[in-house]
């Protein structure tokens, strides 16, 4: 009994991880058509800059933690703006390059990283609170765990809202599918799409900065980890859909745990089978929309 | 094989082939052993780089971590006559010089890789240093006489882990011990689960083998399921880099250890460390293979020459003195004889340093012979 | 801002270039849209009728000078010239699949007060399809949606290419009252096929021929001269066109 | 055209000839190539380059060809080099002579490599787009799991397979013998380009690039695209394993990393930065990355490079991160790749993409 | 009976969600007729021609080619069948030429249109009859020019060059005259005709009267899903609800 609950708790913190990262992909693929390869890049320098900050003002403590996420936060929608006032925006509407390039970015990235910060992971201080545990059903839950899943939930809320109740919504929408129709109709449609890779970047920022509270560490390789699981997350729950992407976080989190656990070790290869079996039953994905 | 043309070539340089990972995920691993190289030639030649009046021409080149790139760096170094080959960190890669070794009849002296499958995969390779083997029966010392009692080997499911597995089912089930293990696919992320499971075993000792960055996240999940309050833990204690990844666990588990800077505590010991400290790096984990290569390297150029049966005969069964004592290759198979340490993490000003308990004999831990 | 004097063109075009895929699809094309009523702008299939509107919108490449009141407007960019006035109905519609028809509508809103009775006394059809997705719509629908977001702001200039195309004989009819309504408050240039439409709305014409201006004057003197229309049209008899 | 087309085929037949004879000669180009030609590490290189630049052609057949952008194209690698070193060793056992049992492991790969692009084909293009690409991924990495995890010990996980040398023909085995690989090499590149360039240009290749424009246009007009789909999903990976036999042999082993969505990716990088419109494009990419990435790898090494200050050490001393910034101007600056680049300079003008597809009324 | 109509529709009917977009359609065309279908926007006529040539299922009724029931085949089948048809927006290859477009529905009727072992040629019979096709919508001179550079027009007259060349028995138009110049509107219909002409079957929605008129031997008009109508166009003309929901003024 308290297995399970451990691993369904646990599943479920895993899942808010996978979905913090989805969140900011599914944002950008589903509005602007461009699979974001270097959305681990982003969550990567974030994680970075965030403990580099963090560790400089008040290492292992809330304050700490609250400076390294609003660091991570602004440096990740900061490098995401650039890469798409500097690069993504020369090739609008040419989707496929436009994955190239961030296929580009995240491979020169991931190098650079282990140039400046080496290739060992570097191990992270945190509030003593995080390292500790809860108890619930019998079950010692690690508490950060908890952080992890009230984040995701502020995250999905949050940009919810922002596309039903702004007009941006609308406007990246339809810019989406068809960019001069909508300078046609006297909107800036760039500053749209810089927006949302603005809150895209700024969702991985907070990702990168919590991944690196969940593992431990920083290193240049903890974007691309989560990047694979965050790209499977989001074609199950359906391109561009977010609530889609949070269910098959959850999904997808708790199946892995559990086979780990149960079924020897084969969580990869049960969600690899679920991304397959999900697209060939619904190529849609659980909630995406009819292309 | 073309065996070394007596006389005139005597005074011509011999060509040693370094490759090891300068760029990649294992570079830290491969700067320890480049800089103990370095150190051990130094020492091995008195400052001179040359054997007996001949220059050793070093070529090192960068494998990457990339087995294709390593084979693609041999058969260039073998082409142009390169009559030793060393190093590399990785056992895959390790494994695919041994290969190029046998099949283009030349030496080959493996660096840190740890699988005890190049241990008598040919007789060109040797190796200069330690094997999972010694590893697990170090730990084996660990618990006394292991005869009925119950462990439990917390590893990934990877080459190292199952590696691992299988040495202590052969060294300490061998012994008596009931064996069992928890394999953890290699990317699994959440380990709370398995901390339960370890829990739940029951184990006398739990023998953790864990390599790359989780190892964090994995203490702290043993620690927080309370793991370390139900039994000894045990574990190889890494390089320098990963001293403070155990975190609050760091005081509770029992390491075994190959090297780290001190443990010796003999004369060449302060040779290597004076040169290590003087080209600005540290002693770590791999500075002794790099070490004991120079040395063999030395060796086996000062007694065969050119000729490799001849280098492969000066090596076999050679005991000489080392940064860790007194080494052994044996003749058999080439596996490398050498003592191994017990030690904790102690905290001190600049958080968690290592402090030796015990030197373990290299024949307690000696590796059966290979065929 | 001032209104435009009397006789200054809302729209003026001097030698414009419009480039396709490197391709030059308008070449040297100057006229003046007047300040009030219909010009109409025609020629055969594939003349660069719809690449003379794209250009002026700034949505393919193009140089030359164009002025809109006699502002410079042809370094601007697509949407600051459509903030300043200038609505656009493209030939293929162009709806936004995936959105709703409200949404559509509401997208192309501009003005504080969008003029939504008026779309929706014109196109009743839409007001009860508010909540259908626009991919979904009929071709003729569609049209209907792409006009409304035009006329659903106040505007300097109208650019509508082909409105009429696709459209039942009886919504023709309607589209033509529509933007013979709308050009009593702003001037139109209208890309059309249908010389029925033409001689209806249209006081001025401007013919095209690969991609050239070949013809500048008022549409009954283009329209009446049979030689004329046969040259630049290829038509006999307007009638057969309809 | 037939004068035009014959040039095409004299101008080919020379450089292949013009390959062919490199091993022979001692050609030195300093800074590109690691020694002369004739020297094992040089040919070494460049026969991994060839059989890079075969598998980025293969590639290129899907994605550039037929539009199937597959995120799993290293698993057809991978099963050439993993199966027929795995074959070579569960035949080695039999009594037969040597030749035979090379000959059949090879046979026995074929076949593999057949039945699992037939498998994975038939059903990731049930679907399309981005979740063609995914299920592709997803086969793909089921694939790279397999591998790692070393099944049955059948697979070597982490530490590759070592090729069995004992049925390989001697002439393939060492680094005298590198000249002969590097000819095997050639010989598989000359093979796929051959192959490659008669399914383009046969009817079948035609629809297939009339299906990457519009589908159901295909339909329409009576042909079902899934089986012309199919058709060259397969072609494309049973080539993919025979490049991948080449590698084995080349680097008598077979590592992981050959598995990997990384790899995959880097295939595309390949085909991109050569030019997805024309076949030499593909090859060339696969030439120039490898070479690149090698002397990139020399570059990080040098003096030169450790002399500068940190600013621009650290990048400098990365190659990857050389390589993925260069990838990022191509796509940049150089749509066309450098296949396009002629055109380029014969118009002097940027190219631009084709329209977005006009949708249909349905 | 043996003899067949060309096409026949039983009882169709569709519903999308909650919509009721075709309503229990019946309709036999025979043979060699060529049928107008005339309707306000929006009143089915695409979502018909859909139907027939399999882009969509019914929910209801059935869909009869030359008596054989293909309502649950696929699209590809019913074309390779013989039917032949047009997009309301116009849709060609835009990276083949237009020689390309036209030569890939000239191996459909060939057989074997997408093998491996078959190589078009300059001289082979597919691209002579694709030669052919364009030469009678007159755009032969234009063969080797890429399709995305072509304009409204022009596509329409390709489109219509490769129904020609896939020589169906059945053709589904949908408004083949929209864009098209007025100075191309004659010649076109001449080779709307000519497809007729040919034995062939043709339905063709159309807004143009004076083509309708013109060309259909029967007219069907549909609205809000139904069919009202269908009749010879002299009936159709002076049908009350045909003149005040469909031609208004312009009759
Ligand atoms: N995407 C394109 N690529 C290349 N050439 C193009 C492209 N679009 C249009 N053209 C060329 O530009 C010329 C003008 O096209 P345009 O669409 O402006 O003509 P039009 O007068 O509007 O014709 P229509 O009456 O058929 O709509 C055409 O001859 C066409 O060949
Ligand atoms: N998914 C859907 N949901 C609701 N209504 C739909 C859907 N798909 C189509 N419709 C409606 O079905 C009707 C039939 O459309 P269709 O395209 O067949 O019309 P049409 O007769 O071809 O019109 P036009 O002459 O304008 O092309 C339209 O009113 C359309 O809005
Ligand atoms: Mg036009
Ligand atoms: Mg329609």
């Amino acid at each position: 009994m308290d297995t399970l609950v451990l691993l369904l708790i646990t599943g479920l913190g895993l899942g808010a991880l996978y979905f913090l990262v989805a969140s900011g992909l599914s944002l950008i693929y589903g509005l602007m058509g461009v699979l974001n390869f270097a959305h681990g890049a982003f969550l990567t320098i974030a994680a970075f800059l965030g403990w580099e900050a963090g560790r400089r003002i008040s290492d292992g403590t809330w304050t700490g933690l609250a400076i390294s996420a609003l660091v991570g936060i602004l440096v990740g929608a900061t490098v995401a703006v650039l890469t798409e006032v500097l690069i993504i925006r020369r090739l609008y509407e040419r989707h496929i390059e436009q994955a190239l390039v961030t296929v580009g970015i995240s491979l020169a990235a991931v190098a650079l990283f282990e140039g400046i910060w080496g290739t060992d992971p570097i191990y992270t201080d945190r509030p003593a609170w995080l390292t500790q545990t809860t108890e619930i059903l019998g079950a010692r839950i690690p508490n950060d765990r908890f952080l992890l899943i009230a984040c995701a939930v502020l995250v999905l809320g949050g940009i919810v809202l922002f596309l039903r109740r702004t007009r941006y919504g609308l406007i990246i929408r339809a810019g989406v599918e068809n960019r001069h129709m909508v300078t046609a109709l006297g909107i800036d449609v760039r500053r749209s799409f810089t927006l949302v890779f603005a809150i895209g970047g700024a969702a991985a920022g907070l990702g990168g900065v919590l991944a690196s509270v969940y593992y431990g560490y920083v290193s240049a390789h903890l974007g691309s980890v989560l990047l694979i699981f965050a790209f499977i997350v989001t074609v199950i729950g359906g391109l561009g859909s977010l609530t889609g992407a949070a269910i098959a976080s959850v999904l997808v989190a708790v199946l892995q745990q559990f086979a780990n656990f149960y079924l020897g070790g084969t969580g990869d290869l049960v969600v690899v089978v679920l991304l397959a079996a999900v697209l060939l039953i619904r190529p849609r994905g659980l909630m995406g929309k009819a292309a | 094989s073309g065996g070394g043309d007596a006389d005139g070539a005597d005074a011509a340089p011999v060509a040693i082939g370094m490759i090891t990972s300068e760029t990649g995920p294992l570079a830290a691993y491969g700067e320890a052993y480049v800089a103990g190289f370095e150190a051990g030639l130094d020492y091995a030649t008195d400052g001179t780089g040359e054997v007996d009046g001949r220059e050793l021409e070093i070529t090192w080149e960068d494998d990457q971590g990339n087995p294709d790139t390593a084979v693609a760096k041999a058969k260039d170094l073998i082409g142009q006559g390169t009559k030793v080959l060393a190093g590399t960190v990785a056992s895959g890669i390790a494994l695919s010089l041994a290969e190029q070794a046998e099949q283009n009849e030349i030496l080959y002296v493996s660096g840190p890789a740890a699988a005890d499958a190049i241990t008598g995969v040919n007789e060109y390779t040797f190796r200069s240093g330690r094997q999972t083997y010694q590893d697990v029966a170090t730990a084996g010392t660990f618990i006394g006489d292991p005869a009925g009692k119950k462990v439990v080997v917390f590893a990934q499911d990877t080459a190292f882990g199952q590696g691992n597995l299988a040495g202590v089912e052969a060294v300490l089930g061998g012994q008596g011990a009931d064996v069992q293990g928890v394999l953890v696919a290699e990317d699994a992320t959440e380990f709370t689960p398995f901390a339960q499971q370890l829990i739940d075993a029951d184990a006398d000792l739990v023998f953790v083998a864990w390599a790359g960055a989780s190892s964090g996240a994995m203490w702290t999940a043993l620690q927080q399921q309370g793991v370390f309050e139900s039994a000894p833990v045990v574990t190889g204690l890494g390089d320098v880099a990963t001293y403070q990844a155990y975190g609050d666990a760091s005081g509770d588990i029992s390491f075994l250890n190959h090297y780290f800077g001190g443990a010796a505590g003999t004369d060449i010991e302060d040779e290597m460390i004076t040169r290590l400290e003087e080209a600005g790096a540290v002693p770590d984990l791999f500075s002794v293979d790099g070490f004991v290569a120079a040395q063999m390297i030395v060796q086996a150029v000062r007694e065969g020459g050119d000729d490799v049966d001849a280098m492969i005969e000066a090596l076999e069964g050679w005991t000489f003195e080392s940064v860790k004592g007194e080494v052994t290759v044996r003749a058999e198979d080439h596996a490398l004889i050498q003592p191994m340490y017990q030690v904790r993490l102690v905290e001190g000003a600049d958080g968690w340093a290592p402090e030796l308990i015990e030197t373990i004999d290299a024949e307690t831990v000696a590796p059966p012979v290979v065929g | 801002m001032s209104g435009p004097v009397a006789d200054e063109p809302i729209l003026s075009v001097r030698n414009l270039y419009g480039r396709i895929a490197g391709q030059q699809v308008v070449e040297d094309v100057s006229f003046d849209v007047p300040a009030t009523g219909v010009t109409a702008l025609l020629g055969r299939n594939g003349v660069g009728k719809t690449s003379t509107i794209k250009s002026i919108l700034g949505l393919i490449d193009r140089s030359g000078e164009v002025r809109l009141a006699g502002e410079r407007i042809d370094r601007a960019p697509t949407h600051r010239i459509v903030q300043r006035g200038v609505a656009y109905v493209p030939e293929d519609r162009e709806v936004f699949g995936s959105l709703t028809v409200a949404e559509n509508l509401r997208l192309a809103e501009r003005d504080r007060s969008p003029r939504r009775e008026l779309v929706a006394s014109l196109f009743p059809d839409l007001e009860a399809r508010r909540e259908q997705r626009a991919g979904t719509l009929s071709g003729g629908q569609q049209q209907m949606v792409s006009l409304a977001r035009a006329l659903v702001n106040e505007n300097r200039l109208l650019l509508v290419d082909e409105p009429t195309k696709g459209l039942a004989p009886r919504i023709v009819d309607e589209v033509a009252d529509a933007l013979a309504e709308a050009a009593r408050t702003a001037p139109i240039l209208l890309v059309e096929q249908n010389l029925l439409v033409v001689r209806r709305l249209a006081e001025r014409v401007v013919v095209l021929s690969s991609g050239r201006v070949v013809f500048t004057g008022s549409a009954e003197e283009l329209l009446d001269d049979h030689d004329r229309v046969q040259r630049f049209l290829g038509v006999h008899d307007e009638r057969e066109a309809a | 055209m037939t004068a035009k087309s014959l040039r095409l085929v004299i101008g080919g037949i020379l450089l292949v000839v013009a390959l062919a004879i490199l091993p022979l000669l001692a050609i030195d180009v300093p800074g590109v190539l690691p020694g002369p030609t004739y020297t094992p590490g040089t040919l070494q290189l460049l026969a991994f380059a060839l059989l890079i630049a075969a598998l980025a052609l293969t590639y290129r057949m899907m994605f550039g060809l037929a539009g199937l952008l597959s995120f799993g194209h290293a698993l057809f690698f991978a099963a050439g080099a993993y199966g027929l070193a795995m074959t070579l060793e569960a035949f080695g056992p039999a009594e037969w002579p040597s030749a035979l049992v090379f000959t059949v492991a090879i046979a026995a790969t074929l076949v593999l490599g057949f039945v699992l692009a037939a498998t994975v084909g038939a059903l990731a293009l049930r679907v399309t787009g981005i979740s063609f690409a995914m299920v592709t991924l997803a086969f793909a990495q089921a694939g790279s799991v397999l591998i790692r995890r070393n099944p049955g010990s059948a697979t070597g996980g982490d530490e590759g397979l070592a090729l069995d040398t004992a049925h390989v023909p001697p002439e393939l085995v060492g680094v005298v013998d590198t000249r002969n690989l590097y000819w095997v090499a050639l010989g598989i590149l000359v093979l796929v380009y051959l192959i490659v360039l008669w399914v383009e240009k046969s009817r079948a290749g035609h629809v297939a690039e009339a299906i990457r424009e519009n589908e159901l246009r295909v339909r329409v007009i009576g042909i079902r695209p899934y089986n012309v789909k199919l058709l060259v999903f397969i072609a494309a990976s049973v080539l993919a394993s025979v490049a991948g036999m080449g590698y084995l042999l080349l680097q008598s082993g077979a590592a992981p990393r050959i598995a990997t969505a990384d790899f995959t990716l880097t295939l595309l990088v390949i085909v991109v930065l050569g030019g997805v419109g024309a076949r030499w494009g593909a090859i060339v990419g696969g030439i120039v990355y490898t070479l690149l990435d090698q002397r990139l790898t020399a570059l990080a090494g040098s003096d030169a490079i450790a002399a500068l200050p940190d600013i621009l050490r650290v990048p400098l001393s990365e190659p990857l991160f050389i390589l993925g910034t260069l990838f990022v101007l191509v796509v940049l600056f150089l749509p066309g790749g450098i296949a396009g680049l002629p055109a380029r300079i014969a118009t002097g003008r940027k190219q631009h993409p084709a329209e977005p597809e006009e949708t249909v009324d349905a | 009976m043996t003899d067949h109509a060309a096409l026949e529709l039983e009882h169709v009917t569709l519903r999308i969600g909650g919509a009721h977009i075709l309503k229990d359609v019946s309709l036999s065309v025979p043979e060699g007729e060529m049928l107008g279908v005339i309707g306000p926007n929006g009143a089915g006529k695409t979502t018909l021609f859909n139907i027939v040539s399999g882009v969509l299922r019914p929910t209801e009724g059935a869909v009869r080619l030359a008596g054989a029931d293909v309502t649950t085949q696929p699209v590809h089948r019913r074309a390779a069948a013989g039917l032949g048809r047009t997009f309301q927006t116009s849709s060609l290859f835009p990276a083949l030429d237009v020689l390309e477009n036209v030569r890939l529905a000239a191996q459909v009727r060939e057989g074997r249109a997408a093998s491996v072992f078959r190589t078009p040629r300059r001289t082979d019979a597919a691209t002579r009859r694709a030669l052919a096709a364009l030469e009678e919508v007159g755009m032969a001179q234009r063969a080797g020019a890429g399709a995305s550079g072509l304009s409204h027009g022009e596509k329409r007259k390709v489109e219509i060059a490769m129904l020609i060349a896939m020589e169906p028995r059945v053709i589904l138009l949908d408004e083949p005259m929209a864009g098209v110049g007025s100075a191309d509107v004659p010649a076109l219909t001449e080779v709307i005709r000519g497809l007729h002409r040919g034995g062939r079957t043709v339905l063709m929605v159309e807004h143009h009267m004076d083509v309708v008129l013109g060309l259909a031997d029967r007219v069907a008009v549909m609205h809000h899903g139904e069919l009202l109508a269908a009749d010879s166009p002299e009936a159709v003309m002076a049908n009350p609800t045909v003149q005040s929901a469909y031609l208004g003024s312009a009759a």
